[in-house]
């Protein structure tokens, strides 16, 4: 029980846990030495030089240059220590998630909805595999809400009208605390969730049992088919539409000369503004989907669309 | 009644904003790219420059006067510098 | 020409009233330029993020209205700073009538900005109000007039500030030039004036210039 | 014979005065009573939360009491505290001058500052504003339910009354010193006071023009922030902070320029390292304003972008350390008495040292993913603001009291204060510590209970705190009626400020004062005297 109210107690079990509680340390360490030295030093002179404590206070007027280039040297020398230090962590925390096991998250006033690409959802809780990086798309729906796992050392803003991805990756089974750390109105303070590590035999069997549900990528394509999208981006259709049969992760030609790769942030960009970037070769014509579909429903189709990728156009 | 008229200085610090203003329209008309807009900019100093140097008295002014003058300018360019620094390093 | 009353009661000399002047006018008109300054902060990252929309918007504002009231501003921050040297060399007349004259340029200014500002309600360019665009650039262009309204709307009541200002110097234009408290209040309040200019000269080249040439 | 104070007794002569020191004392009186106002908040929340469970009020109350206790302490209470109050009084004596530059300019900035803590008060009344004293859009300008707008308005109003005076001091500063006043012979006071205005007049008004976009964007729903028609939430943190950071500066460096009075004047020794003290002053105003993206390493900003903001945030931790360094070097061989002004200003260098560790903790880019918006950052800005700040207000406060008021003060109750006010604010404030390092995120309501006994202890604390807040309510209000009469130089100090009686008259020298050595000459000042 005790342990419990002993910061950083636990180990972080995440790749870099260990190095996020090593920084720590050692920003104690050097803090300490730094507030020890300095308690000791008032409390001596505080001590010494009392009025009426009869001692030698001549030459009270050394010159102080010396001093003063020295520990602002010092203190240089130490911060900009930290700063690399801390950068080089900082830089493994987010690195670019690979494109491996893809879970979606949809924050919202106040709840977290997670969306696997099987189709299992759930609320307010994760379940993950084991030792395997994970790549989380990460939305809003209105407000800007922060994704913090305090045993992962891992948090990042979920900002509305962008994706977030970042990556997660535990090395021990186990359930754990998921917050919301950026205020976000009434509640909040209950916008918790739980993240459930489970080993990856387990994890399938979990799948499995998350009753009869179509995949992801199957609701995004029913979605395809009742907003009208197919209308104009299927092969046989008269409009002059991109297919976007094999489009995703490819590099897309755009009419100003640029080029952009079709990644999730991509297709839900085009979705909602489809006039900022128009494919070279097309007519502006697609209205925009903004307040139509949800953060939920636009990761359906943004996953239907990846699961195109495999086809030839 | 004592006759008097505005010093040289003065009139010709017009006449070259009247110039400026003149070329700024001229030049933005001309496709230039990206130029277009540094060049609107450039201009846009030049005229503040002759503004202030000349009708605001600056060039007569003592040191002290001129560093208030800028300051202002010089944190404008803090909040602009460090603030695109993230805008133009987004992925 | 050093008369004790025309000190305030805490300060010592003419030259202290007057550099302690100068120097609080240009402490104040720093703190104008980063009012400004963030706006102009949204601007430039809104331009950032979409170039073609803030050109498709710059062709959309009236360029010959801008140019002119440009040139208008200009000339009357002329005739303030003439009005200074005139109230120097004690002709009264001349201050008179180039204050003047600088309150009626800055009055036809607000003119033609209202003018303007008519025409583009007209045209459904005001966000918040009446804003209707279609095509492709929709947003750009909203958040380009959103810009534009507060940045030339805090400009105008600035301007109209400036413009009460030289009324009242206007009323007392004899006393410029046998009072050195009055000439250095109209110098300071010169200074403001010129500001305005500055403000809108980048107003002019971040508003009207963009998107011509394409 | 007549001072400020006794001068003339209408209530005209109070609210239509310039005196500089007549305007301090009407600051003051204001600003003790927003002070209680935000400490009562602060008192609510730490009871609401002694328990995980919400068991006093609603989360919506609890959300509109840390959004008031945050707009309150910051706006109405820390950043004029300092300034407004003791710099106004002591500025002009200081530098022997008759008054500030522009008196009247000064009595518009306590109006202002007035109509801006109605209006934000009369928005709490209304029902409140529930979006954390940071605003951040697009919760403030699309979802929250409350009067944000009006309370805006008070911000903002409030705002030109700092700048105006910022500008004042600025002024005054450069051109009515004494015959003789060289800068290197000025208080380091009046160099922290410098900085600070160049803050406050170069920052707030990013904040006003920012306010003005969000009321703008929440009346009429133009959408400058909003992302679902092409705005970006992030311009408005990086608009926010880039006052907002500095504005942590606005509350640090007035209370460090109070610290190098109070320690040289209780060591009876010049500072150790003037020019470096000084300079140290710009440097931490100039460098303050290049750091405020360190607000913003979880919030999508780029990376390079956290890079170059990590770095800046050391580099202006620099100019900190030496003056602590600086300070402590100023005890060797001092010859210190532990006055209740001196003990403040020890409780100080302590907690404002812890402050700025922590602070470089939450500088470094990984352990910041971690701690921000945990309590580690509350229990920080709280060693920065309340620990150093305020601790630094009640030294300055006390060490010009028999100046302002010519009275002397209970001796044995200050010290008495002195030290309950720094053993309840550990005792609230470092368990918050504990809370963030355990990754509690603030603004919580309710919170998992095992989380609870550091907040229990937190909360105990707070109990002492406000006690100890208190007392100085007291035993100076007392001295006030019933106090010895003061010298003009009770502490023996240096400074223009003790050549004059207390209290001082209406121009505040009977003589112009002229200045012919350097900054705390304690080698020939007069000795304490004992009252």
């Amino acid at each position: 029980m005790w342990r419990e109210w002993i910061p950083f107690w636990h180990a972080g079990i995440s790749p870099y846990g260990g190095d996020v509680d090593l920084l720590f340390w050692g920003l104690v360490i050097v803090s300490g030495l730094v507030l020890g030295l300095l308690f000791f030093l008032l409390l001596y002179f505080c001590i010494r030089y009392r009025a009426g404590n009869n001692v030698d206070r001549r030459n009270h007027d050394e010159k102080s240059w010396r001093l003063e280039v020295g520990w602002t040297t010092a203190s240089m020398l130490a911060f900009l220590g930290l700063f690399i230090w801390g950068a080089v962590v900082f830089l493994k925390i987010y690195q670019t998630p690979g494109d491996e096991l893809t879970v979606f998250v949809v924050a919202q006033q106040w709840m977290w909805k997670v969306q696997h690409v099987g189709g299992q959802a759930e609320i307010n809780a994760l379940h993950v595999p084991i030792n395997r990086p994970i790549k989380l798309v990460m939305a809003s729906q209105d407000v800007i809400h922060s994704f913090f796992i305090p045993a992962l050392r891992l948090k990042h803003d979920v900002v509305p009208g962008r994706y977030q991805d970042i990556q997660l990756q535990i090395s021990r089974p186990g359930h754990y605390h998921l917050f919301c750390a950026e205020y976000c109105g009434t509640d909040h303070s209950r916008m918790l969730g739980e993240v459930v590590a489970m080993e990856s035999a387990d994890y399938a069997k979990w799948l499995a049992e998350q009753g009869p549900s179509n995949s992801l990528a199957h609701e995004g394509e029913s979605l395809f088919r009742t907003l009208g999208c197919s209308g104009c981006h299927e092969n046989s259709t008269a409009v002059h539409a991109p297919s976007l049969a094999g489009l995703y992760g490819k590099p897309v030609p755009l009419s100003d000369g640029s080029t952009v790769i079709a990644d999730e942030k991509y297709i839900r960009d085009s979705i909602l503004l489809p006039r900022s970037q128009i494919a070279a070769g097309y007519q502006p014509i697609m209205p925009s989907f903004q307040g139509r579909v949800s953060e939920a429903q636009l990761l359906q189709l943004v996953a239907y669309i990846k699961s195109l990728a495999g086809q030839h156009p | 009644m004592i006759s008097w008229r505005p010093s040289n200085s003065l009139i010709l610090c017009w006449v070259a904003l009247m110039v400026l203003l003149a070329l700024t329209v001229t030049l933005a008309y001309q496709p230039l790219g990206a130029l277009n807009f540094v060049v609107a900019l450039a201009i846009a100093t030049a005229k503040t420059a002759l503004v202030m140097v000349i009708f605001m008295e600056l060039g007569s002014r003592p040191g002290l006067v001129r560093a208030f003058a800028g300051a202002g300018f010089f944190w404008l360019m803090i909040l602009l510098w460090l603030g695109l620094v993230d805008f133009v390093t987004r992925s | 020409m050093s008369e004790p009353g025309d000190i305030a009661a805490h300060l010592s000399s003419p030259k202290q009233r007057d550099e302690v002047l100068e120097l609080g006018m240009w402490t104040f008109l720093s703190t104008e330029v980063l009012l400004f300054g963030g706006l102009i902060m949204t601007y430039m990252v809104y331009r950032h993020a979409d170039p073609v929309s803030f050109a498709e918007a710059g062709r959309q504002t009236r360029i010959v209205i801008g140019t002119a009231n440009t040139a208008v501003l200009l000339t009357s921050s002329f005739c303030v700073a003439a009005a200074i040297q005139a109230g120097q060399a004690g002709a009264a007349r001349a201050v008179k009538a180039l204050l003047a004259a600088a309150i009626i340029l800055g009055t036809i200014f607000l003119g033609l900005k209202g003018v303007e500002y008519a025409g583009e309600y007209r045209d459904h360019l005001v966000p918040g109000i009446d804003f209707m665009q279609s095509g492709p650039h929709t947003q750009g262009v909203r958040l380009f007039f959103i810009f534009y309204f507060l940045a030339t709307g805090l400009h105008a009541v600035h301007l109209l500030c400036g413009i009460v200002v030289l009324i009242i110097f206007l009323r007392c234009y004899r006393q410029i030039v046998c009072h050195p408290r009055y000439l250095a209040g109209l110098r300071t309040a010169g200074l403001y004036w010129h500001f305005i200019d500055v403000v809108w000269i980048f107003l002019y080249a971040l508003i009207y210039l963009p998107g011509r040439s394409g | 014979m007549k001072n400020y104070l006794t001068e003339d007794y209408t209530l005209r002569s109070w609210f239509f005065t310039t005196d500089h020191k007549r305007i301090a004392i009407l600051y003051f009186a204001s600003l003790i009573f927003l002070f209680f106002i935000g400490g009562a908040a602060a008192t609510l929340i730490r009871i609401e939360l002694a328990t995980p469970q919400a068991d006093l009020v609603s989360s919506d109350t609890y959300n509109r009491l840390f959004t008031m206790h945050g707009i309150i302490m910051v706006w109405f209470f820390l950043i004029p505290s300092v300034p407004n109050t003791l710099g106004n009084f002591i500025v002009p004596l200081m530098i022997g001058a008759r008054d500030l530059a522009f008196p009247r300019l000064n009595l518009a900035s306590w109006y202002l500052f007035m109509l801006g803590a109605a209006i934000t008060l009369l928005a709490i009344f209304m029902g409140g504003v529930d979006t954390g004293w940071t605003l951040y859009t697009p919760f403030s300008t699309l979802y929250s339910n409350s009067y944000v707008a009006v309370a805006a308005a008070g911000i903002f109003i409030a705002g030109f009354s700092s700048i105006l005076t910022g500008l004042n001091f600025i002024v005054t500063i450069h051109k009515l010193r004494a015959p003789g006043l060289t800068w290197y012979r000025l208080p380091l006071f009046i160099w922290s006071l410098y900085a600070t205005s160049i803050i406050l007049v170069l920052a707030t008004p990013v904040l006003a023009i920012t306010l003005v976009l969000l009321a703008a964007e929440r009346i009429f729903g133009i959408g400058v922030f909003d992302p679902r028609i092409g705005g970006d939430p992030l311009l408005f943190q990086h608009l926010f902070w880039f006052y907002s950071h500095p504005a942590v500066y606005i509350m640090i460096l007035p209370g460090m320029g109070v610290v190098n009075e109070l320690i040289t004047c209780y060591s009876r020794k010049k500072i150790f390292g003037y020019k470096f003290v000084a300079w140290a002053s710009l440097a931490i105003a100039a460098a303050g304003f290049l750091v405020w993206g360190h607000h913003m390493f979880v919030s999508g900003q780029s990376l390079t972008a956290s890079l170059v903001f990590s770095f800046m945030s050391f580099v202006v931790a620099v100019p900190s350390a030496i003056k602590v360094f600086n300070w402590t070097a100023t005890l060797h061989k001092g010859t210190l008495r532990f006055d209740a002004p001196m003990l403040y200003a020890l409780g100080f260098i302590g907690l404002f040292t812890m402050g700025g560790l922590t602070g470089l903790f939450l500088a470094c880019l990984a352990f910041d993913v971690y701690a921000t918006d945990t309590y580690f950052v509350v229990a920080h800005f709280h060693y920065i603001m309340v620990g150093g700040m305020v601790t630094a207000y009640f030294g300055g406060l006390h060490y010009w009291w028999p100046k302002i008021t010519g009275r002397m003060y209970s001796e044995y109750w200050a010290r008495a204060a002195a030290i309950l006010i720094f053993l309840g604010f550990n005792l609230t404030f470092f368990p918050q510590f504990i809370l963030g390092a355990e990754g509690m995120p603030r603004r919580y309501h309710v919170y998992p209970p095992e989380f609870q006994v550091w907040n229990v202890l937190s909360s105990g604390g707070a109990t002492i705190l406000a006690a100890a807040y208190l007392l100085p309510l007291f035993y100076l209000g007392y001295s006030i009626f019933f106090g010895a009469k003061a010298p003009a130089n009770p502490w023996g100090a240096t400074g223009l400020e003790w050549q004059t009686p207390s209290p001082p008259p209406k121009f505040n020298f009977d003589r112009q004062p002229v200045v012919d050595s350097p900054p705390y000459d304690y080698e020939h000042a007069p000795e304490p005297q004992n009252v």
